[in-house]
């Protein structure tokens, strides 16, 4: 009890609780971005992979153009472009099995599209009309969330919840660079690494949140290397290649699925236009910059791949480029037509069954809608 | 409406035995937070579980409070029905955001096509000598997020039948349990089987004439005391247990405030921006023609919890209920 | 007193130059948050400031609430007077916990020798077609919190004034900024300087006497709006802006309501469990014998923030005002 | 603008953001925690520093039994003890220069008593009477913070504002194993990094949350791992070798001086007692653990090297033993007394300025005392 009866034998021990929990050398990112075009990886990849992802990716661009257009003409409220992102869109959206999960953050409508997710449907939020316009349980697509970083622990509960029920089902979640710097972003992968769960967090690095660059975000040697910290493999990827981002991505739904845990992917990327339709990019970045990113713009990397193997030719080309064009007349027709409002559903869904109170509400403003509809009532 | 026989027990002990034939009757039932499994709780309100229903029922889980809520949020949406406890009140607000834009949203964003059912349990409240961020009373928070079901027992009863309804709704209850009643026996009575209590319905404890008490959870004793108490001073005071602050059984206390033209308000939460003033605002929106007297509140000061040994001078006692019973302008009735 | 002589300006610009003269005033005035530097913030609201005080004192943090309004607390306790901003009012939740457990307390805790002098500006309130979770009243949240000031300007002037007035108190005040009223010039007179304006007084903004409308912040142009319009109706409305919610200006509303003997109070938050509880409460304890009728409460829905599309159906306007007016009970008067 | 235009010379080029932030190679803990005592490095050891350390280890330890044996007295609340923790408590107490800032978890009232506060004042939150007893800037040690991590964002914006204003003072701050799964434990550190601030993060690895073991709460290789997420060292130490705790944080305080910005220690040692006095420890932990780790006593390990090399005889030891009785005496006479009481203090320092309604309040209470202070009025 007292220190002097401890005393004895001098005891360089080591103290009896240390035992690294995991290795930490196969956990650390590559030095270099791993790419997949242009380098002699591309000859191992599919070639029918690789022509859906160039359709995807350049019916993702037009997307992208078509919304950003829309808000012009007031059809939609706000749009957050992911133009030069489309690789890890797309990619992130094609990786996944049905029964797998996609967890997008507010920035990756086209991820969502690219999953099956009605076009339309998926802009509701940013039309306005509703909150999230699809049924998540359809294509297995939570909600775009918009407080960033608060999807990621739901992604991790949802992959928990499937292992737990037998399931195989695996979770992708998306998050941003200025993502990573919350709570939300530390709690999520810890649970995930705790648990072993299946899932994937894929951390878009576009270069900045609004108009904040990483290097205000953070000091780490890269956003792949917190992995590290949590006990599961970081792995850093051109995200502008979207033959390598969806290699990375399939080997990390892959180990997930086997039961191997989750894996943390960063893909570098930028983002070539403002954050939203309302931003102004100007005020926090030059024009050169832009152009140096557009010189590695994902569709341009895939189309020269593509076209140097002879997988593809002007007359494939045009036709995904007509694609496009049909998708993007379709959207503008159907976002063109003023959406069904029904003021009444603000009180259909608050709860399963509405409270009194609610009740109340809403007969009260029932009774302000007849009154308006009467003509001396109108104003 | 299940019927389930028990033993006698503490309101802890109830709250246990609501989980258990909870988890027994839907295996979709999950308990979960820190130190819930191998400990059982810091009260023990878990105790058992992990050893019955295993780890993966009753799970450990890391120190991380918004993790928790949101991975809870997670796997409601895979179908199952987590039963959250935090570990007290202050511990729960690293987890706001995610009950405030998720947990009390998620129904309502997506058309009711994804609903949460979520237990969020949450001890709350003082009175049991706790050091500073172990007392709090963080009620107001939640009545004022829509979404939201919060409910409270103040018996032993209740804990059982309303826990049990909790985990049964298919939308988020904020279960707040009051932490100076969990080793409370006394409203207990192990003869009657205990039914799960539909949330929203308020219950008069205590029949009288004169003025209504209006309180919830850890101030329902006091409120039966301070009851007792009036007798003396030739009041015959009625008690209205609230057990749901949101929904509001409006219906059973203004029926109540019309019988008796006099009301207070008791709660142990701070007063200012307090559960106590949307009462007072909607009892009186209500019952205007009928009160002899403005509906008065006794609530806690408007300060941080005090510490364990003032804290006594802060919540609502028998006194001040009785002082404020005594302000209910009684001249006016002779 | 300071006395400062501005030029024409919205309330976003008056806001920029109260933390401008602020800055200039005092070196330990040091503003932070996402965006507010470079960008000057998603509102502008900081624009100019890095490039005139460089980027320590105007500081683009990274993107974590908690760690901004946590940093904050350190600055503050090593003799900083930080001014956070918040970037939407949905954004300040994360950091929730700082708030409560001890932007609110520290002071206290510390017998006084901790005070933290913060501002945390918040951006609030709808109406400006913003998508889920930008649009959120988060007032109920922070006047339910003892030991922070909440304080929200309806005018140019009196965003300058309870600005500077905020940054100068040695307590953490949460500025609640109208979203919908940064536009705003209206009242604003470039001729006159502007003073710093005392945390905690209310003021009349328009005298009357059939009733008081008592509102803040977002909605008292509404109800200056339904003020005009209710003389067809023959009402000669007193409009209150409370400008302080906490500290709480008892005197000088209860001294309208006692005036006109009616009363309506205004706001966009949600009415259950919202602020209108509260001082509808209050003013009826204190003036009962004074008033026609019950004190009413126009408020947002009891719902999640509803989608652009929607949300006039939801904020309170110059009918739903009006509406309450008429059932303030006109008959007993006749 | 359109895909084709954008067609030309394959182009291999890496993405131009990308480029490490740091070098993640010297940020990696080493593989086994530092260790002096015992090892060749104690022969460098200051034999002053050693002396200091063992006199405040062995008053440490006694200070934690007579505030565990003031709970069951009923003279404290609650008492988290530190017993065989305590070479982290006094290191990072006797590691700071004056000037330099320490932030306490709960659990640290022996590092705040270290520092130099008075040891009763140290208890006030634990007695009850009120919550931090001490002045913080007296010396400048904030309060023991109760909810988990919320205290490190605090350290960062100190330390950070220290050096805005050209002061030379580092921010020392304390967090336990379960508390790095918490948010704030991550943005903290992250803040600390882009600022380069100078602060140190003191991880005390006990091996438990309450009784939640630390396999459940992380799956890292090991918490100092977490460190490189962050762009800042990690250093893995022997948190029971007083010694080897003091040269790593003395490394880390003496970096952050120099500018170098943010280091996070991870100290690995054993909560010798249960959780707090109110905890139940055989029900999440068996003795032969407790007995292991009782081998590797911080106190005996000291002792061990002073005696070793002649630095230290029974006399030496029954006189550090001689002081700790003192303090402890000292301390329990002190703590047998009721502390002075005055509710009226609930209103004293709200704000600044009580609200008028705090003064209704403060005056209503008042009233209610001296109503009972009145014989009738007695209950
Ligand atoms: C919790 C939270 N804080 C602040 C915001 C406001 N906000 C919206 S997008 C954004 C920047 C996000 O940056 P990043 O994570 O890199 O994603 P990106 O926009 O680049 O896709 C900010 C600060 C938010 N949506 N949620
Ligand atoms: C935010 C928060 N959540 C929960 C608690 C309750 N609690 C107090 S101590 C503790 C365990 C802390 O473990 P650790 O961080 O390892 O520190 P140790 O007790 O081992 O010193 C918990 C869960 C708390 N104080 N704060
Ligand atoms: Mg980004
Ligand atoms: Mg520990």
């Amino acid at each position: 009890m007292t220190v002097m009866e401890q005393r004895g034998a001098y005891r360089p021990t080591p103290p009896p609780a240390w035992q690294p929990r995991t290795d930490p050398a196969p956990l650390l990112p590559d030095a270099e971005p791993y790419r997949v075009l242009g380098t002699e990886a591309a000859a191992g990849a599919d070639p029918e992979l690789l022509r859906r992802l160039y359709a995807e990716l350049v019916k993702g661009r037009r997307y992208n153009a078509q919304a950003t257009a829309l808000t012009k003409q007031g059809r939609l409220a706000v749009y957050p472009s992911s133009t030069g992102q489309e690789a890890c869109e797309v990619a992130a959206a094609l990786v996944l099995e049905e029964r797998d999960w996609l967890f997008p953050s507010y920035r990756d409508t086209l991820a969502v599209v690219a999953r099956g997710v009605d076009p339309v449907e998926a802009l509701t939020l940013l039309r306005g009309d509703w909150h999230t316009g699809y049924d998540p349980h359809e294509h297995r697509v939570a909600p775009l969330s918009t407080p960033l970083a608060t999807q990621l622990p739901h992604a991790v509960g949802l992959a928990h919840a499937a292992r737990l029920k037998g399931d195989d089902v695996v979770a992708l979640a998306m998050v941003g660079d200025g993502g990573t710097s919350e709570g939300d972003f530390h709690e999520a992968p810890n649970f995930a690494a705790v648990w072993q769960a299946p899932v994937v967090f894929l951390v878009q690095n576009n270069g900045f949140a609004i108009s904040v660059p990483l290097a205000k975000q953070t000091a780490a040697p890269s956003l792949a290397h917190k992995a590290v910290g949590y006990g599961m493999p970081g792995r850093l990827v051109d995200g502008n290649d979207a033959a390598a981002v969806h290699e990375v991505l399939a080997d990390a739904v892959r180990r997930a699925r086997a039961g191997g845990g989750p894996t943390l992917v960063e893909a570098i990327t930028y983002r070539v236009e403002a954050h939203t339709n309302a931003d102004d990019a100007t005020r926090y970045r030059g024009d050169a910059e832009v152009e140096t990113w557009k010189q590695h713009d994902p569709i341009a990397l895939l189309e020269r791949e593509l076209t140097a193997r002879g997988l593809l030719d002007e007359t494939g080309i045009e036709s995904a480029r007509q694609d496009a064009e049909t998708m993007a007349a379709a959207l503008r027709a159907q976002m063109n037509q003023d959406p069904a409002l029904d003021p009444m559903d603000l009180f259909a869904h608050v709860y399963a069954e509405p409270t009194p109170q609610l009740i109340e509400q809403r007969e009260q403003l029932r009774a302000e809608l007849a009154a308006e509809a009467e003509p001396e009532g109108a104003q | 409406m299940t019927t389930v026989a028990v033993k006698p027990a503490t309101m802890a002990q109830a709250l246990t035995r609501a989980m258990r034939d909870a988890m027994a009757a839907d295996p979709s039932v999950h308990v979960m937070g820190e130190d819930v499994g191998t400990l059982g709780g810091v009260f023990r309100v878990t105790d058992g579980l992990a050893k019955e229903f295993g780890e993966d029922r009753c799970t450990d889980t890391p120190l991380a409070e918004a993790g928790i809520l949101g991975t809870a949020v997670g796997m409601a949406m895979y179908g199952l029905r987590p039963v959250v406890e935090m570990q007290f009140d202050a511990f729960a607000y690293p987890a706001f955001e995610q009950l405030v834009s998720h947990v009390a949203k998620m129904r309502n964003r997506t058309r009711g096509k994804m609903p949460l059912p979520l237990t969020i349990r949450v001890p709350y409240g003082g009175g049991i000598g706790g050091v500073e961020h172990h007392s709090d009373s963080s009620e107001a928070y939640y009545m004022a997020t829509p979404g939201l079901h919060v409910v409270t027992p103040a018996t032993v009863a209740d804990a059982y039948g309303l826990l049990r309804a909790a985990i049964a709704s298919d939308d988020p209850v904020v279960f707040l349990e009051p932490k100076r009643l969990y080793w409370s026996k006394d409203s207990w009575n192990p003869e009657e089987p205990t039914t799960v209590e539909p949330i929203g319905r308020a219950v008069v404890r205590r029949s009288g004439r004169s003025a209504t008490l209006i309180t919830y959870g850890p101030s329902v004793p006091v409120c039966m005391e301070a009851a007792e108490a009036a007798r003396a001073e030739g009041w015959d005071l009625e008690v209205v247990d609230l057990r749901s602050l949101v929904p509001f059984d409006d219906e059973t206390v203004c029926a109540s405030v019309r019988r008796t033209g006099r009301a207070v308000v008791v709660h142990e939460s701070g007063g200012f921006g307090g559960p106590g003033g949307e009462i007072a605002a909607r009892v009186t929106e209500r019952c205007f023609h009928h009160l002899e007297a403005p509906v008065l509140r006794v609530a806690g000061f408007d300060l941080p919890y005090p510490p364990p040994m003032l804290e006594r001078h802060h919540l609502p006692g028998v006194d001040r209920i009785l002082d404020a019973v005594g302000r209910l302008q009684w001249e006016a009735e002779s």
